[in-house]
């Protein structure tokens, strides 16, 4: 309990600390930042932990006659600790890439107190609160994505906005009808409309999935994320690749399993198509995501796809498909972190940020360009690295769902991703390898380091799967 | 203005015109007219001065400080009136009922406080059109 | 003393800030003692609407009935402190404490002089006094005079301003205001020939009674009070004098003029449909159909209006015709919990829109600029008065934690309550087009930088006064209070919209 | 601007329908059984004497049955009078703003 | 449409506040002239009032006003007409006010047409930009 509020405030506290430390003194708001993301981290692994143990940890009230209760069940403890976990790599990365930007008291404040807003999203124990930290945090991340100040970042912030306040808006409409149906809206007691009448609950779902629809990026709701890459690199990393869209997962997966469960969702008419769509994200997106010839762009499609993966997994309704979701969830959030970190270290160090124009740039960056590389092949879902397993289990949920055609997606879809990577690999190791080493200097192993670490940590967890198997099976359990 | 026999004859009539004012006021309980049509009276014959013998003269005889507390005391008056019901622990504006004697009907003293609150809306009415009239007229 | 005092609150809270107002002017030049009267009886007017609030909270159902002059109800006039009574008391005097506060400031630089300010107070008293009146009665044609007393008492607070504009949106405000005072008092007439009653409660139980003898007059009756109304309360196409009016009055006015005034005028409006015509009749007459589109039509057009305004207070007016359009909106939808919504969701514009216009009034008093293309990085330069607009955007923008959400949750509730798609569609497009017109404010005002301070005309902007510091937090306050904590008024509003409805 | 009054008045047309007919539909003039000559008006044409100790009904009516209502007809000439000289009062040197 | 003209001829008096009332809004709408507006507004309030007065009224009625001359006789109905006392003096209000802004705005622009200030006040914010560029 104590945990689980400190976890909550951590964030909060420490953005409204950096927002009062004066603009030049970068080095104490450093270590502001250091530690309360630590601190915030230590106390989610620590509620997680008790959670993954079966313990319940709650805490609950009411707003005039709506009920809020934050109540971190497994798939909760799950997104809060990739979230928590991630958000310290991408703190120390800042901690090189902003160094010498504008506006940094602006950008920590906001980068921590939207840190507790995410893990309100994951902790969350009913829609109400669920709807409350969803709509936040978009307010609270958009100052991230308008942190260029150019007109292109505006336009961005304002495509943002406005794509995730329809969203929530839909959200709050579809949330309303549930709660004049069934009249609660606690995730704890089972699935919320399992006793409710079926008819009319395929539009209640298409709503609900619309509206997570859009910060999960399903296709067509999705053109805001490439729009958003105008933020700085370690925000596009953390928010655009991980926590932001993830909430939308996150809400996609809770709308499945805690309002509707699977077993309703297998019987309306929509439950069945969901899957499909999530499969012409997948291949749709990752083609788009090969034709772009801008890094952030070609990253920005690829995780629309890989976000479906997730859906997928989801809405497969079997034990092996939502267990590959998971591991799909833990598995990629770290390997994209990493490509995104190297491609601002690419940005940061050579100029380059089109592909075309990264003729050489290995030579150059030869430890970023190797990180890079592993990570890429991570993406298409190859042994050593952790992607594999959660593929793996995706494919055999889809067949244990009678949908083989989608374990052929997923395979098509890894064939794409390498025509996507591999190119850009063996680009930048072509040419003259004339240039001196752009390697060196604090800034650079601030930046570095994370990746490094990040990929190492995904290695482990491809080698050694049993690791955070617990985690998945408890969220499995928890649903089936 | 310069006309003769007009100041002469307003000299002669608007005095007779302002107490017949102050007598629609005073019984508008038992006749018809009013405190307002009476109040409209007396300040139509102020308006009349002031037209005919000139603004200043007019502002002399009757100063803005004397307008704007007429103005404001005639209206709290009807409040006050208002209050001696609640003072007497009936409601707000009572008039038999908080125990006024109503007199002798037909007579200038019948009616209780209707006839006092009468006055002050007559008085106030008056110097309301006289100040439109005089901000209308300086501006 | 209290024994005496309690059963005449209902009529206190009306005349205690008229008394005040009445003495005034003999003693203009002496601000001090002006401007402490007049926040003097904005705290008492509030502590007495609180007590009258838990007053009609602790007797459940039966409202406090005062009649005037000891008077029975059909031949006397009739105050009734009911739910609905009680929640637009508290409205009132809990937003007009805030914005005296606030005006006492800088208003005379505003307005121009001690003796004119000193009558913007009595004007301004005066409509408080006659906002509570509303709140309180009973009787059609009291109504009427109440509704006089608002209008020129408005339209005095617009042309306070010494400017040919101001007089100009005065004339044009005046004119509109009385055509529509015109239709009322002819809805009135017509309502009287038929029933021969004035109180509402016996209207209301004669016309459910006569209604089919002549449908026509009704018809006529209640086209005149809407179109009446409509024009006052500047429902979407009849809105034409609110923007030049709300833009031009001095800052202060603004405030009272969109959070209250225009309430004012609604709530009238719900005592006519629901307290005399009933919700029966509405429904006979497709009422509650017509004003679901006038409230529809109205978010739309008012929201697409306000997005086109570059001047920061022309914005905010428009933005009042879209909310209007959510209060008609929700008077159309005919069931509880739309009803409830409504009220809460007027009673917190309220605050939200003054909380608006006073910090608008505040970065334009230190700015000298009016236009939101002018505003850029007046966040930091200001930082407690871009909160209190922050806040109060928020707010009106819906999200959760702030009053806002609590109404719409309502409104939500009850629009998916009827059935049909339309007004859920507006409700929920209405707040994305006000994010849309709102947050550009806040975008430009904290993350652009603010143009160069060499300039000479741009000498540094700070933080308004003490007093005004103090009236944008207390109202930026109550935005978050009634959206954390809407318990009580929420009960209150809905217990006011079963009162409505006729439901138990 | 002809052309606009003459398309007004085409509009105002079904307007001016429409209040005929209601007009029309309304209780017959100046009949004694007409819903406006009910109670209420019985009550003040019989007991005013008594409940006021005044002859005029109307007086009886607007200073005393209707007391509250004369006060906020005294109120709105208040206000208009302070309407008027906030609009026209201007002192020299108060520069217009 | 006999029928209707019927009971029209029969409510003349509710008849003519109509058409009084038409015509006062007709000149609201169309006129410019801020003195005709203001005019008209006073042609539909007297509409209002025909109708409330001649609402209370009975044929071969006698003033409300007690007195030993009509003992006996029938009394019209006092309440129309206390009504439309409180409504003529607001009328009267309004009037004062808006003639006030009437000679404010002739002070300022020199002209009651509202068009032609709409004209004059344009010319004026043109100006104004002109100076401050």
């Amino acid at each position: 309990m104590l945990s689980l509020i400190l976890a909550l405030s951590c964030g909060m506290a420490g953005g409204l600390i950096v927002a009062v430390i004066p603009q030049t003194r970068s080095r104490l708001r450093n270590l502001v930042v250091l530690i309360f993301t630590t601190a915030g981290m230590i106390f989610t692994w620590r509620v997680a932990l008790r959670v993954f143990a079966g313990e319940n940890v709650a805490i609950a009230g009411r707003i005039g006659e709506l009920p809020w209760s934050i109540n971190p069940d497994p798939l909760g403890a799950v997104f809060g600790l990739i979230a928590a976990t991630l958000w310290l790599f991408a703190a120390v990365y800042s901690f090189g890439y902003m160094a010498e930007k504008h506006e940094q008291r602006t950008y920590y404040a906001f980068l921590l107190i939207s840190f507790s807003v995410t893990l309100g999203v994951a902790f969350s124990g009913n829609l109400l609160v669920l709807y409350l930290f969803y709509e936040l945090l978009t307010f609270v991340t958009y100052p991230l994505v308008i942190h260029e100040r150019s007109s292109e970042a505006v336009k961005a912030g304002a495509k943002y906005i406005l794509y995730n306040l329809g969203g929530a808006s839909v959200i709050l409409v579809a949330i309303i009808i549930t709660y004049g149906r069934a009249g609660s809206l606690d995730f704890a007691g089972g699935p919320i409309l399992a006793n409710s009448l079926q008819n009319g609950l395929d539009w209640l779902l298409l709503l609900f999935i619309i509206g997570f629809g859009v910060k999960a990026a399903i296709m067509p709701l999705h053109r805001w994320l490439p729009a958003a890459m105008a933020a700085p690199t370690p925000v596009s990393a953390l928010l655009h690749a991980v926590a932001v869209v993830y909430a939308g997962v996150y809400g996609v997966l809770r709308v499945v399993y805690s309002v509707f469960g699977h077993e309703l969702v297998g019987r309306l008419g929509f439950g069945t198509i969901l899957p499909f769509v999530a499969a012409c994200t997948i291949i749709v997106g990752v083609i788009i995501a090969a034709k772009q010839d801008v890094l952030k762009r070609r990253l920005a499609y690829q995780t629309i796809s890989h976000l479906s993966y997730i859906l997928l997994g989801a809405f497969t309704l079997q034990p092996w498909g939502l267990a590959g979701a998971m591991l799909h969830m833990i598995s990629y959030s770290t390997l994209k972190t990493t490509l995104f970190f190297c491609a601002g270290i690419i940005a940061e160090q050579s100029g380059a940020t089109k592909i075309s124009k990264m003729g050489g740039v290995g030579w150059l960056l030869p430890k970023t360009m190797a990180v890079f590389s592993i990570a890429a092949i991570g993406m298409i879902g190859i042994l050593p690295l952790n992607t594999f397993w959660g593929k793996y289990y995706l494919m055999k949920g889809s067949v244990a769902a009678g949908m083989w055609p989608l374990a052929l997606v997923l395979i098509v879809s890894g064939i794409i991703n390498a025509i996507c990577f591999i190119p850009v690999v063996v680009n930048a190791f072509r040419g003259e390898r004339t240039r001196i080493n752009g390697e060196r200097g604090s800034r650079v192993t601030l930046m570095l380091a994370p990746a490094i670490l990040l990929v190492i940590v995904a290695l482990l967890m491809g080698l050694f799967p049993g690791f955070v198997w617990p985690g998945v099976q408890a969220v499995v359990n928890w649903f089936f | 203005m310069k006309d003769f026999i007009l100041k002469r004859m307003a000299a002669i009539i608007l005095p007779f015109i302002c107490v017949y004012g102050f007598y629609v006021i005073l019984h508008g309980h038992v006749s018809p007219g009013g405190s307002f049509a009476g109040g409209i009276i007396v300040g139509l014959s102020l308006i009349a001065y002031s037209t005919i013998y000139g603004i200043a003269k007019g502002r002399a005889k009757l100063p803005e400080k004397v307008l704007v507390w007429t103005e404001s005391y005639g209206t709290l008056w009807y409040g006050l009136m208002g209050m001696v019901g609640i003072v007497k622990g009936v409601p707000f504006l009572a008039n038999k009922l908080a125990g006024v004697n109503l007199g002798n009907p037909g007579t200038l003293s019948s009616g209780g406080l209707i006839s006092l609150i009468g006055f002050g809306v007559g008085i106030r009415v008056a110097s309301t059109m006289v100040t439109l009239f005089f901000t209308m007229m300086e501006e | 003393m209290t024994a005496t005092i309690i059963p005449d609150l209902p009529v206190f809270v009306v005349i205690a800030p008229l008394f005040v107002a009445f003495v005034l002017p003999t003693f203009a030049r002496r601000m001090r003692l002006v401007e402490a009267l007049v926040i003097l009886v904005g705290i008492l007017g509030f502590l007495g609407a609180l007590y009258l609030a838990s007053l009609v909270f602790a007797q459940k159902g039966s409202p406090l009935i005062y009649s005037l002059g000891g008077w029975q109800a059909p031949w006397g006039i009739e105050l009734k402190a009911g739910n609905l009574g009680a929640l637009f008391l508290l409205v009132v005097t809990g937003v007009s404490l805030p914005v005296s506060l606030f005006a006492k400031g800088n208003l005379a630089q505003e307005v121009g002089g001690k003796e004119r300010s000193a009558r913007f107070y009595v004007l301004y008293l005066l409509l408080g006094g006659a906002l509570a009146g509303m709140a309180v009665t009973n009787d059609l044609f009291n109504v009427f005079v109440l509704v006089e007393v608002v209008t020129l008492s408005c339209c005095g607070l617009v042309s306070a301003r010494n400017h040919p504009r101001a007089a100009e949106a005065a004339f044009k405000y005046l004119i509109m205001a009385t055509l529509g005072s015109t239709l009322v008092m002819g809805g009135i007439g017509f309502i009287y020939m038929i029933t021969g009653h004035l109180n509402m409660e016996f209207a209301a139980r004669e016309l459910a009674s006569i209604w089919q003898h002549s449908p026509h007059v009704v018809w006529m009756a209640l086209s005149f009070i809407l179109v009446g109304f409509g024009v006052k309360a500047a429902v979407f196409p009849l809105h034409v004098w609110l923007p030049d009016a709300h833009s031009t009055a001095p800052s202060p006015a603004s405030a009272i003029l969109s959070g209250l005034a225009v309430k004012g005028y609604l709530i009238c409006l719900l005592k006519f449909l629901y307290n005399v015509f009933g919700s029966a009749l509405m429904q006979e007459f497709a009422v509650d159909r017509i004003l679901v589109l006038a409230g529809a039509v109205a978010i739309i057009a008012g929201s697409i209006l306000a997005l086109s305004q570059d001047e920061l207070k022309r914005r905010l007016a428009y933005s009042t015709v879209a909310q209007v359009g959510y209060i008609v909106l929700g008077l159309g939808l005919l069931n509880r919990q739309g009803l409830a919504g409504t009220l809460f969701y007027l009673a917190s514009h309220a605050v939200i829109k003054s909380t608006l216009f006073l910090a608008a009034g505040a970065i334009i008093a230190a700015t000298g600029k009016k236009k939101v293309s002018e505003l850029s990085g007046i966040g930091r330069k200001m930082p407690l008065t871009m909160a209190a607009f922050t806040i109060g955007s928020l707010g009106l923008i819906g999200l959760p934690l702030f009053s806002g959400f609590v109404g719409k949750w309502y409104l939500l509730l009850g629009s998916i309550e009827t059935g049909k798609p339309l007004p859920t569609v507006v409700v929920i497009a209405g707040s994305i087009l006000c994010a849309t017109y709102l947050l550009p404010v806040i975008r430009r005002a904290y993350f652009e930088p603010a143009p160069d301070t060499t300039n000479a005309d741009w000498q540094d902007p700070q933080d308004p006064g003490f007093s005004q510091k103090l009236a944008l937090i207390l109202l930026a306050a109550i935005v978050v209070l009634l959206g954390v904590v809407p318990g009580p008024l929420l009960e209150l509003a809905k217990r006011a919209a079963a009162e409505l409805l006729l439901l138990q | 601007m002809r052309i606009r009054s003459f398309l007004l008045l085409l509009l105002a047309l079904p307007v001016i329908y429409g209040v005929l007919i209601a007009v029309a539909e309304l209780p017959p003039y100046g009949m004694p059984d007409n819903p406006v000559h009910n109670q209420v008006s019985e009550r003040y044409i019989s007991d005013a004497l008594d409940d006021t100790g005044v002859l005029n009904m109307v007086t009886a009516i607007v200073l005393d049955y209707r007391a509250y209502d004369t006060m906020f007809e005294t109120i709105v000439l208040f206000t208009a009078t302070l309407a008027v000289v906030i609009t026209l009062k201007t002192r020299k040197g108060e520069g217009e703003r | 449409m006999k029928e209707l003209f019927g009971k029209l001829i029969m409510n003349y008096p509710y008849f003519a506040a109509a058409i009084l009332f038409m015509i006062g809004a007709l000149t609201v709408l169309t006129r410019s002239d801020l003195l005709k507006k203001l005019i008209g507004i006073n042609i539909m309030e007297s509409a209002i009032f025909l109708i409330f007065v001649a609402g209370g009224n009975i044929r071969g009625g006698v003033a409300p006003l007690l007195s030993k001359a009509n003992s006996g006789a029938v009394y019209v109905n006092p309440l129309p007409s206390a009504l439309m006392l409180t409504g003529i003096v607001v009328s009267v209000s309004v009037t004062a006010f808006a003639l006030a802004l009437i000679v404010r705005l002739h002070r300022a622009y020199g002209t009651i047409d509202l068009q032609r200030i709409a004209e004059l006040r344009s010319e004026v914010a043109m100006d104004d930009s002109n100076h401050h560029t």
